[in-house]
């Protein structure tokens, strides 16, 4: 490197840190950070909760902004790493973001509860991990907010829908044993189905990385599970539902959000792609998506995942929480979160809880998959909770 | 200022866990792909004893260091044996074992769902003062008789045991002290994350490590501590990048080990000569 | 048919050649002597393209007259290309390839199934115990046959100059004299050979023409005979040779 | 039970030996393992998958199927001619140590897989299917079709292998190179073009892996991190030594299937680990036993 170079590099990174320090915040502008992983695993899911976000403030500044302001989204990379979403969130608080949307990963919102609630920038997130919005004192999480079902709340969805509606009672489950989305939301399903009276006929485990699971599966198959609960990523989704085709087991999967739009469409096989019941957020013929559905697709040229709308209500949930509380500072967003109410949102009518700063009363659309078709069978919520921290 | 406070509490514990894979590969010449566990080990040792069995910092602290030496000592007595190769791939293998470990032990460990709640002690004096420590035993052990008999090894295991060093027995400290240190830098990074999760410690993270090693400089210690500080704080600079970030990063460090393939500092150190011949003469550099 | 003009050769801060100039006629036998680290390896390397020099120039003059002198490419797989083959010191054969194997990588540049082949046969009928050993290993080659295998493959590149670099290193005194006839017989054939060893008896001995290389420069250069006449050459590189 | 974990245990195990073989191929020549190869396979998954694309109107599916993976290969073999342009080939004239290229073979896979996910994370792709029926009875146990196809794939993929390598003129100077790269400049051989051609080679072989990943597994970016496995097969099987490197994925294979089965996938990394370390200490140089002699 010649000499005149690394002087002008030097001067490049010298100007990108003050660029960084400075140029941040301006005066007529709302800063929201949004955490989520762009570069990483699960940027999939990063970018459309992006996606979604972006359309949600386009919409709001198009009509004029909050309080004559303009919202404008700082999007931070956590490459679904703990670490990294710490720097990222700080380095968030030191441009002054008021709010911050979270990323669907439990983990990072675990770890950052503490910093969050001593920073006071509050995080709007989709973990559904219930730790993180309720602390192991059983008080919520001051700066924490979760936007759609805990994992107990949806796992309970699931069960219930396993045992009550389709009365199987004995099941097989399958799960990433190195995944904290997937290991949430089986151990409230286990507990509510042994709560129902049904029984887990088999329990098998895989970890990260891992493409065959025809040993488990045929190890469920041989314990005689009248059904499979599966709640995975969709790769791992597809592979088991090819799977068990190949080892010719046919009961029915239970499945988790993941088996939603576009899941059949990956297994591209009505054979197998079958008998398949599973929860979304919404029903993608609900009216309320239409708008974002339509913008969205307007913009990149293909259909919206759920991710997006989640990510599109949390920007809604933001705004909503600075209307009630009469400010756009951090203050208020935190004052306002926890009493929002009736807020009508794309994937459902949104009310926190002042006690968990989860969502109540949220109810799922369930689906069954018949020969790679979606059949919405309508929305649905037990009756009873029965697993015993369920509130 | 806290996100200035959290960057330099994160590239202290990076240092010291760069540090102990300095002390492998850059001093030692051999190749752990498994070091991320040895961190893992001193975070979860010490989060689990201070949580579930409310033994103090210091004791919980020390029994968390001693954990990863033992662990090293597990791996290092079958593995210093072997040749190179096989050592990054017993050490690839020890750390996927360990990622399993801590997701089978859910009772104890979390499980995929991590160990939350741990209190958080790192502060940035703590930290500063770690390094410097560390940093210190690492210069100490580099210039001890040990150090020059790593080096002796490093360049040419055969010749080494022709001059009399016990190589197997020289490798074993080197690991273990190595994996002292690493584990040291986990108990910090529990202490400020104060969440720890299985995840985080697979073996892309060793790998970045033993880079970080190469773009300072083999032999070099003040090249590894460069490197170190340079490459945490460099995804931070681009992360106006956006997505680009992280391959952004990749060339550079491209561009670094192929253009400078002796790294940022080559075999040298920083002393006060080097420093007037640096700031002297910027260019030179042997290509 | 080469031309060697003012080569200047260093490896960092130590200077190997220092400005050597040598001529070689075709179908000669042209030996280069002197002590360890006198630059002999260098300038074979240097003239094979292994080794890039600093300053001076390589000529081959493939026809007749001067006008037919071209610069040597420095690309080492060219050199070969244009007929001017290296046998490495210490008899660098492919140790996990067959005797037959070894002899066909000798043979990539020849893109004529036919003339390999015939090639082939004539290396077997002149040593029949690599055809003996075709499909053995030439790891598993005593010292001997491996050099006879390492000039071998080099003659199956269908050289016009075979450069030799101490191919009577590390052997047996009987074994020698049979390196050193093969070597005749090879220029006998019509191939221009350059022959540098440390036994420089020998070398001398079968030379047309010799140089005696010094610190990287050319102290003396005669005709082989004449040199191993020459006082000097024989206090500081006979007398030795013959002790060993 | 048994026939079908040995059964799963050969399919799962072809599928590293493609990438084994691939690791061993560049360890000969250079010495080092190739972790670059695991991005390589992750683009040409991607690169298979736009053809599937583009082609699935036109064709029918056996003759898309054939066409896909000619499409990968052929992209795996210019990418992986791309690396080594761009990460080894000023290494090579430097002539620096192995570790140097690991480095850079490592941050050239990272650097794939995130170009990658640059220009495919917003949404999820898989393939068209190829073959109508999905399993078929065999031994009294089902038998994936794509699971066979893999199987007599792999093997046609490495007979090709051994019949370049041991009856062509590149092969055999690919194989010269092994030993020793200045000495075959010494036959005329262009030591640049021998390693880029065997860098192309694996990287074709990387697309026919990637294609299959691909197509079992669903597409995503983080398709290539099964790249571990065939370096740990190609270590197992010795260092360098094709078969070997086979040997050692078929066993590693089995060997997971076999744990996953007894004593569930959690602790089945825990168990490979302790009979990959026994192993090695009873047999250190490798299932082949030689290991390819070093660079001086």
């Amino acid at each position: 490197m010649k000499n005149g170079t690394r002087k002008w590099l030097f001067c490049a990174v010298l100007v990108a840190l003050l660029a960084g320090f400075v140029g941040a915040a301006s005066a007529k502008e709302i800063l929201i950070g949004n955490m989520q992983d762009i570069s990483g695993p699960t940027s999939v899911w990063g970018n459309a909760v992006t996606r979604g976000a972006e359309i949600a403030v386009e919409k709001i500044n198009a009509a004029g902004g909050v309080d004559g302001a303009m919202l404008k989204l700082i999007t931070m990379d956590t490459k679904a790493n703990v670490q990294e979403a710490i720097k990222g969130y700080n380095s968030l608080v030191s441009s002054g973001v008021v709010a911050v949307v979270g990323p669907p990963v439990s983990n990072i919102g675990l770890a950052l509860g503490p910093i969050a609630n001593k920073a006071g920038v509050p995080v709007v997130g989709s973990f559904i991990d219930p730790r993180v919005t309720v602390g192991e004192d059983g008080k919520p999480q001051a700066a924490m907010f979760l936007m759609q079902p805990s994992s107990v709340q949806y796992s309970e969805i699931m069960a219930s829908y396993t045992i009550d509606v389709l009365g199987l009672k004995k099941i097989g489950v399958l799960y990433d044993q190195s995944n904290a989305f997937a290991v949430s939301l089986m151990k409230p399903y286990v507990e509510y189905i042994k709560a129902a009276g049904g029984e887990i006929v088999s329990e098998q485990v895989y970890t990260k990385g891992d493409k065959d699971f025809k040993t488990q599966l045929t190890k469920i198959k041989e314990a005689g599970a009248d059904c499979l609960y599966f709640p995975n990523y969709i790769q791992e989704a597809v592979l088991v539902t090819n799977q068990r085709k190949q080892i010719g087991f046919d009961v029915p999967i239970i499945g988790g959000l993941d088996f939603a739009p576009p899941f059949a469409s990956l297994v591209n096989d009505p054979e197998a792609a079958n008998n398949i019941y599973l929860a979304n957020n919404f029903s993608e013929k609900e009216p309320q998506l239409k708008e974002v559905w339509d913008v969205y697709k307007a913009k990149y040229g293909e259909n919206p995942v759920n991710k997006v709308f989640l990510g599109y209500d949390k920007i809604l949930l933001i705004q909503e929480a600075m209307k009630l509380a009469g400010g756009t500072s951090s203050e208020h967003v935190m004052k306002g979160m926890p009493v929002v109410a009736n807020l009508e949102g794309t994937t459902g009518v949104l009310t926190i809880s002042p006690d968990t700063h989860q969502p109540v009363g949220l109810s799922m659309v369930m689906y069954k998959i018949e020969k790679g078709e979606y059949v919405e069978l309508g929305r649905y919520v037990p009756e009873k909770h029965r697993a015993p921290w369920s509130k | 200022m806290d996100y200035f406070v959290s960057t330099v509490i994160f590239t202290g514990i990076a240092l010291i866990g760069v540090l102990g894979v300095y002390l492998i590969t850059g001093l030692t010449g051999l190749f752990s792909l498994g070091q991320a566990a040895f961190m893992a080990i001193g975070g979860y040792v010490s989060a689990v004893l201070i949580r579930n069995y409310n033994v103090p910092v210091v004791p919980a602290v020390a029994l968390a260091i001693v954990a990863a030496m033992l662990a090293a000592l597990l791996v290092g007595l079958p593995t210093v044996r072997l040749r190179r190769d096989y050592i990054s791939l017993v050490t690839l293998g020890f750390g996927e074992a360990i990622v399993a470990l801590l997701n089978n032990s859910a009772n104890i460990t979390g499980g995929a769902m991590g160990i939350s709640g741990i209190p958080q002690l790192t502060t940035l004096p703590v930290v500063l003062v770690s390094v410097v420590v560390c940093l210190a035993l690492v210069i100490l052990y580099k210039n001890s008789k040990y150090g020059r008999q790593c080096l002796a090894l490093r360049s040419d295991e055969l010749a080494a045991k022709s001059m009399g060093i016990d190589v197997y027995r020289l490798k074993l400290i080197t690991f273990l002290f190595a994996g002292a240190l690493t584990g040291y830098s986990g108990v910090l990074f529990g202490f400020y994350t104060t969440y720890l999760e299985p995840a985080a410690f697979n073996w892309i993270i060793s790998a970045e490590w033993t880079i970080i090693v190469f773009v300072g400089g083999v032999n070099s210690l003040t090249g590894t501590v460069l490197a170190t500080i340079l490459l945490t704080w460099l995804p931070e600079f681009l992360r106006f990048a956006s997505e680009w970030r992280v391959a952004i990063y990749c060339v550079i460090v491209l561009l670094i080990v192929n253009y400078r393939t002796a790294g940022i500092m080559g075999e040298r150190e920083l002393s006060p000569k080097t420093l007037r011949r640096l700031l002297g003469r910027t260019k030179e550099a042997p290509r | 048919m080469l031309r060697i003009e003012d080569l200047w050769v260093s490896y960092g801060h130590v200077q190997a050649l220092l400005g050597v100039s040598l001529e070689v006629e075709r179908g000669s036998i042209v030996s280069i002597i002197g002590s360890n680290g006198a630059g002999k390896s260098t300038l074979l390397n240097t003239i094979s393209g292994l080794v890039k020099q600093e300053r001076g120039r390589i000529f081959l003059t493939d026809g007749i007259g001067p006008d037919t002198a071209k610069l040597l490419p420095r690309e080492p797989y060219r050199v070969v290309k244009l007929g001017v083959v290296q046998v490495p010191e210490g008899r660098q054969v492919f140790p996990g390839l067959t005797v037959r194997e070894n002899l066909m990588a000798g043979a990539y540049t020849v893109n004529h199934a036919g003339r390999v082949r015939r090639n082939l046969d004539r290396m077997f009928e002149m040593y029949p115990i690599l055809k003996e050993r075709a499909r053995q290993q030439a790891g598993t080659l005593s010292g001997g046959e491996q050099q006879m295998l390492a000039i071998c493959r080099g003659l199956m590149a269908e050289p016009k100059v075979l450069l030799l670099d101490e191919p009577s290193l590390g052997l047996a005194p009987i074994i020698v004299k049979g390196v050193f006839d093969t070597v005749r017989r090879i220029r006998d054939e019509g191939i221009t050979v350059v022959l540098v060893e440390q036994n420089a008896n020998q070398a001398l001995a079968i030379a047309d023409y010799a140089y005696v290389l010094e610190n990287g420069r050319v102290a003396l250069e005669g005709e082989g005979r004449a040199l191993l006449c020459d006082p000097a050459v024989k206090d500081a590189y006979l007398g030795g040779a013959q002790e060993a | 039970m048994l026939v079908q974990n040995i059964l799963n245990g050969i399919s799962l195990g072809s599928v590293y030996a493609l990438i084994a073989v691939g690791f061993a191929l560049i360890f000969n020549v250079l010495k080092f393992s190739n972790f670059s190869q695991g991005g390589v396979m992750t683009v040409t998954a991607y690169a298979g998958y736009v053809a599937s694309r583009y082609l699935s109107d036109r064709l029918d599916s056996l003759v898309l199927f054939a066409a896909v993976l000619a499409a990968a290969a052929v992209s795996g073999a210019v990418i992986a001619a791309a690396v080594e342009r761009l990460a080894f080939r000023r290494l090579r004239r430097t002539k620096s140590e192995p570790v140097y290229y690991f480095i850079s073979s490592i941050t050239m896979g990272i650097l794939l897989e995130n170009l990658i996910t640059i220009y495919a994370s917003s949404n999820f792709y898989s393939y068209p299917r190829f073959f109508a029926t999905s399993a078929v009875p065999l031994f009294g146990v089902n038998v994936a079709v794509t699971d066979m196809m893999m199987f007599a794939l792999s093997i046609a993929a490495l007979l090709a292998l051994l019949f370049i390598l041991h009856r062509t003129k590149i092969g055999l100077g690919i194989r010269a190179a092994c030993f020793d790269v200045n000495t075959v400049q010494l036959m005329g051989m262009n030591p640049d073009f021998l390693v880029t051609t065997a860098l192309m080679i694996s990287g074709a072989l990387g697309g026919v892996s990637g294609v299959f990943l691909g197509m079992n597994y669903t597409l995503y970016p983080q398709l290539g991190q099964m790249v571990v496995k065939g370096f740990v097969a190609s270590v197992l099987g010795g260092l360098g030594s094709i078969h070997g490197a086979v040997i050692g994925a078929v066993l590693l294979g089995i060997l997971e299937i076999f744990f996953i089965s007894w004593v569930g996938a959690g602790w089945a990394p825990v168990f490979v680990f302790i009979v990959m370390l026994a192993f090695l200490l009873v047999r250190p140089r490798g299932i082949a036993g030689i290991i390819v002699q070093e660079k001086a």
